[in-house]
């Protein structure tokens, strides 16, 4: 690297080798995975938004899962997710899966096959809930699929043509969907359901995405959809507040420690910038 | 009781994981070999999932007797025309499709979307929080306004910032760093958390239960 | 006609009015000048760094940075113009250049056509060189990988990004940083802008990726639309402004006005 | 797709419907050239470093391709069957993840240079920034819970402000150059053609 070696101990304290910032994260991430830590969490008006989104719908309601989740973000998203099905399954509600994102479908196949097993809450395949495998509609296809179920997904994800599915002789477009859950991972795709299902249709919507995500769903909360979740921190708190615990909590005890080595470096890099503007430490120009 | 493939599995991640994360120390053979190893991966992959869509969503409904079907998959072969020098302009056409379609959508999103209903919200947020007499929110939302009709200005270039519109812009430029901070923030512990993620699979789930039994 | 668009449709009549008046405007030579964008000029810095150290030249336009059917579009097409200005300059000045490509293979076509276009326009079709053209897979994290694997082997002396960036951009701004290249870029996804304001020298912030484009294209037809661009901001404006005067006879009033 | 939008006949939104379709179909059928390209880059930076080290990375490479591409197609399920599962999750499931958490290293580092009181820039990106991150971080959120409405509304009201602005100006520019494609006025497409 062509840089000015560092002469002063203020430039010094501003030109650390990240290297150290990074080996002192590692250390201190690792910490509370080896030795929880436990603390409580604060729950947030979106998450109580996305949960009461669901809890105002009678058993039976219909709520489509647009699931365009990655198995890269998986540790992001995962408490989300599994909270979310819990709450859906509990409260009886008929359940459209529609995978958009190439690995959605094997963290469907995860979660349904072995971590929230629909058949514990008396679910029938077919009659309370159906999966209707991928395709990758991007904001067009999702347009389509609120038109026309079946002119993107004309079979689920098992090969069976959607009208022999019970569940889904009456439904093909919106118009028998009471509510959308948008999972998604790039951030400016809440503007989809927002043009494609709430404009047009004015359909409850909430979302689920990254923690990064949040400051651009932010701007559509109250007013066009109903709550969201971003990140797994609000993964903890939506844990926490429909009391499924689940993996959110392990994920907050290890953020505690895990940014303070970049707090210190945040000061560090303050203090080196003040010394060097201020001069500490050097005799005062005589003038 | 482990099985050997978890535990093989588990080994194979572990790999994947130390190769990633040795990037940050400096170029090594380990990062170079789970990097071409992950292209290798995901090629596959993609051509999988895609030619598995085209089978399921093309051929087989073509071979039904949709055969307006065609028509997109011919001009998705079209594209390889690119490949040969003296046939690479046939591959505009399809080219041409997927644009204009992509224009169409965006234009239609956008409008409504993207603007109209940003400054419908500014308005009807700013209006519910003064009928309600909400000082907190009406200041909030006026700040909100602020912002929006600032951050508006800041990119200006068919006149200088200078004067009002100078002014305007600077302000516009503090809502705008502030807004690069939050989403900055948002990524920080998200990436954070990622990183919980994956050294915590290797604690609790490679070491303690794979290789320690426990 | 749907009820709830005329608004939308007084925004396109009153855009596509613009564009045609500006379009004659531009023809006629008597466009206005823009305010300058610093990073413009940083870029021909940056090639002039390149070959004074020996190291390439690198553009990547993200790993989903070629969505040709997309919402995203725009910036798609913004970055295809950023790609042949670059290419133009490398020619001329005999950098080397490497090219990142996205995942998106429908865009391979018109990214090749741009790379060939910028040698040939400046009369140096035979040092167009194929390998340059780096496809690494699907997804933004073979992207990432290869694209740091590409400044440690090869090294980095200018960087531009510009186009549609995800979380793939943290990764490769600063690794180009950290190996001593000149960062330029910017992306229109605003979510995104801020790794471009902390990670590169100089930034192009979301408009000014298109207003930016339409300055390195040199084409009137290009500029003009900047203006009409100001002419949208004056109508959200206007929009912003009568909003509030409906308003003020309750907020049903003005439900019933955006609705329009 | 514009008519689709504008006007209530359903031939529009039937064409939108099957538009739609098609562009979804003429990218899955494009895939297999990005293997060419892929192939063609790995071959030229071989020549340029014919050592043992570069042909077993890029063996590697090919390996990896088939080792997928075989458990996707010999198995009951394709992409779906537990073989190719057992490779995705092991292999792209734990770069991918790993790829993020590496993202919080240089986040922190090209913090740790910018977040500097420098300019009154500077400090609202700092506080845009730092009262979000520490809202998100529990240990924060117990001792020191003004730290939450403050986050939220930094994150809520100028954030909201500013990127609102941002949004809307990006959104005419993006439409300046939709219309400039449909009227057959964009530049880029002329070069390609």
């Amino acid at each position: 690297m062509s840089k000015k070696t560092p002469t002063t101990f203020w430039e010094k304290l501003g030109n650390i080798d990240y290297r150290w910032l990074y080996a002192l994260s590692l250390v201190f991430t690792i910490i509370p995975i080896l030795q929880p830590l436990g603390l409580p969490v604060q729950v947030s008006e979106p998450t109580i938004g996305y949960y009461n989104a669901i809890d105002k719908l009678k058993p039976g309601s219909v709520v489509a899962i647009s699931f365009g989740s990655s198995l890269a973000l998986l540790d992001e998203q995962e408490a989300q997710y599994l909270a979310t099905w819990k709450i859906l399954f509990q409260r009886h509600m008929k359940v459209i899966f529609y995978c958009t994102y190439a690995d959605s479908a094997l963290i469907l196949q995860k979660h349904l096959g072995t971590m929230v097993k629909p058949s514990d809450y008396g679910y029938k395949y077919g009659e309370d809930y159906v999966w209707l495998g991928y395709a990758p509609l991007g904001e067009a296809g999702e347009a389509s699929f609120a038109q026309n179920i079946r002119g993107v997904y004309p079979k689920d994800q098992f090969g069976t043509p959607l009208d022999q599915i019970p569940m889904m002789k009456d439904i093909n477009d919106q118009s028998k969907i009471d509510l959308l859950i948008f999972c998604y991972t790039s951030c400016t795709d809440v503007e989809w359901p927002v043009r494609q299902w709430v404009v047009p249709y004015k359909k409850p919507t909430i979302v689920a995405t990254l923690g990064c995500c949040g400051p651009m769903a932010a701007p559509y909360y109250p007013t066009q959809i109903q709550g969201f979740l971003s990140g797994s921190g609000m993964g903890t708190e939506i844990e926490v507040y429909s009391r499924n615990p689940g993996p959110g909590a392990l994920m907050s005890d290890a953020k505690n420690l895990g940014i303070l080595p970049f707090l210190l470096f945040f000061v560090l890099g303050n203090v080196s910038y003040l010394g060097k503007r201020f001069k500490w430490g050097q005799p005062k120009e005589v003038k | 009781m482990v099985l050997f493939i978890d535990l093989l599995g588990g080994l194979v991640g572990t790999f994947f994981i130390i190769s990633v994360l040795s990037m940050l120390w400096k170029d090594n053979p380990i990062f170079r070999i789970g990097q071409q190893a992950i292209i290798g991966a995901t090629m596959a992959h993609y051509i999988l999932l895609n030619f598995k869509s085209a089978l399921n969503n093309a051929v087989l409904p073509m071979l039904g007797g949709n055969l307006l079907l065609f028509v997109p998959l011919l001009l998705g072969v079209l594209m390889y025309t690119r490949l040969k020098d003296n046939v690479a302009w046939i591959a505009r056409y399809p080219t041409g499709v997927l644009v204009g379609v992509g224009t169409g959508v965006m234009i239609a999103g956008t409008l409504r979307g993207q603007i109209i209903d940003q400054i419908k919200n500014t308005v009807l947020d700013l209006t519910k929080s003064v009928i309600s007499s909400n000082s907190t929110g009406m200041i909030n939302n006026l700040l909100i306004a602020i912002g929006v009709v600032t951050a508006i200005s800041f990119f200006t270039f068919t006149h200088e910032h200078k004067g009002v519109l100078g002014a305007s812009a600077k302000i516009g430029r503090i809502f705008l760093m502030i807004s690069l901070g939050a989403n900055w923030s948002g990524e920080i512990v998200w990436y954070l958390t990622q990183l919980i993620g994956r050294l915590s699979w290797i604690i609790n789930t490679v070491i303690k239960v794979m290789l320690l039994g426990g | 006609m749907k009820d709830g668009i005329y608004l939308d449709l007084t925004l396109l009549i009153t855009l596509i009015v613009a564009m045609w008046y500006y379009n004659k405007v531009a023809l006629a030579g008597k466009l206005p000048p823009l305010r300058k964008i610093p990073a413009i000029d940083a870029i021909t810095e940056g090639v002039g760094k390149s070959i004074e150290e020996n190291k390439p030249v690198h553009y990547a336009m993200g790993a989903s940075g070629g969505q040709l059917y997309t919402q995203l579009v725009s910036m798609t097409l913004v970055a295809l113009a950023f790609l042949n200005y670059i290419s133009k300059l490398c020619a001329k000045y005999g950098a080397n250049l490497i090219v990142h490509m996205p995942y998106q293979a429908e865009s391979i076509p018109l990214i090749e056509a741009m790379v060939r276009d910028g040698y040939k326009s400046e009369g140096k079709p035979e040092f167009f060189n194929p390998g340059c053209l780096r496809y690494y897979g699907y997804g933004a994290l073979t992207w990432t990988q290869s694209v740091t694997a590409s400044y440690d082997t090869e090294g980095v002396g200018l960087n531009l990004s510009i186009g549609i960036f995800y979380s793939d951009c943290p990764i490769s701004l600063e690794m180009a940083k950290i190996k001593g290249g000149l960062n330029v870029g910017g992306t229109g996804r605003w979510i995104m802008c801020y790794a471009f304001a902390m990670m590169c020298d100089y930034v192009f912030l979301g408009q000014e990726i298109y207003v930016a484009g339409a300055m390195v294209s040199g084409n009137p037809q290009m500029l003009s639309g900047v203006f009409v661009e100001e002419i949208g901001k004056y109508f959200s404006y206007i929009l912003l402004a009568l909003g509030f005067v409906v308003a003020a006879m309750g907020v049903s009033a003005a439900t019933a006005f955006f609705a329009l | 797709m514009i008519l689709s939008y504008f006007t209530p006949y359903d031939v529009f939104a039937q064409f939108k419907g099957i538009a739609t379709n098609w562009v979804v179909l003429i990218s899955a059928v494009t895939v297999a050239m990005g293997f060419v390209y892929m192939t063609n880059a790995q071959i030229k930076i071989y020549q340029k470093n014919k050592t043992t080290l570069q042909l077993a990375y890029t063996v590697m490479t090919y390996v990896f391709f088939l080792a997928f591409l075989i458990a996707g197609l010999s198995f009951k399920g394709d992409v779906s069957s537990p073989e190719y599962q057992w490779w995705f999750q092991n292999v792209y499931g734990n770069v991918g993840a790993t790829v993020y958490a590496v993202m919080f290293f240089t986040l922190a580092s090209s913090a740790y240079r910018t977040f500097v009181v420098s300019s009154i820039e500077a400090v609202s990106l700092i506080l845009g920034g730092m009262i979000y991150t520490l809202r998100q971080v529990p240990l924060f959120q117990v001792y020191t819970p003004w730290i939450v409405p403050l986050g939220e509304w930094f994150l809520l009201v100028p954030n909201v402000g500013g990127s609102r602005g941002a949004v809307i100006a990006a959104a005419f520019a993006a439409l300046v150059v939709g219309i400039r494609t449909l009227w057959g006025k964009e530049v880029t497409l002329e070069v390609s053609s």
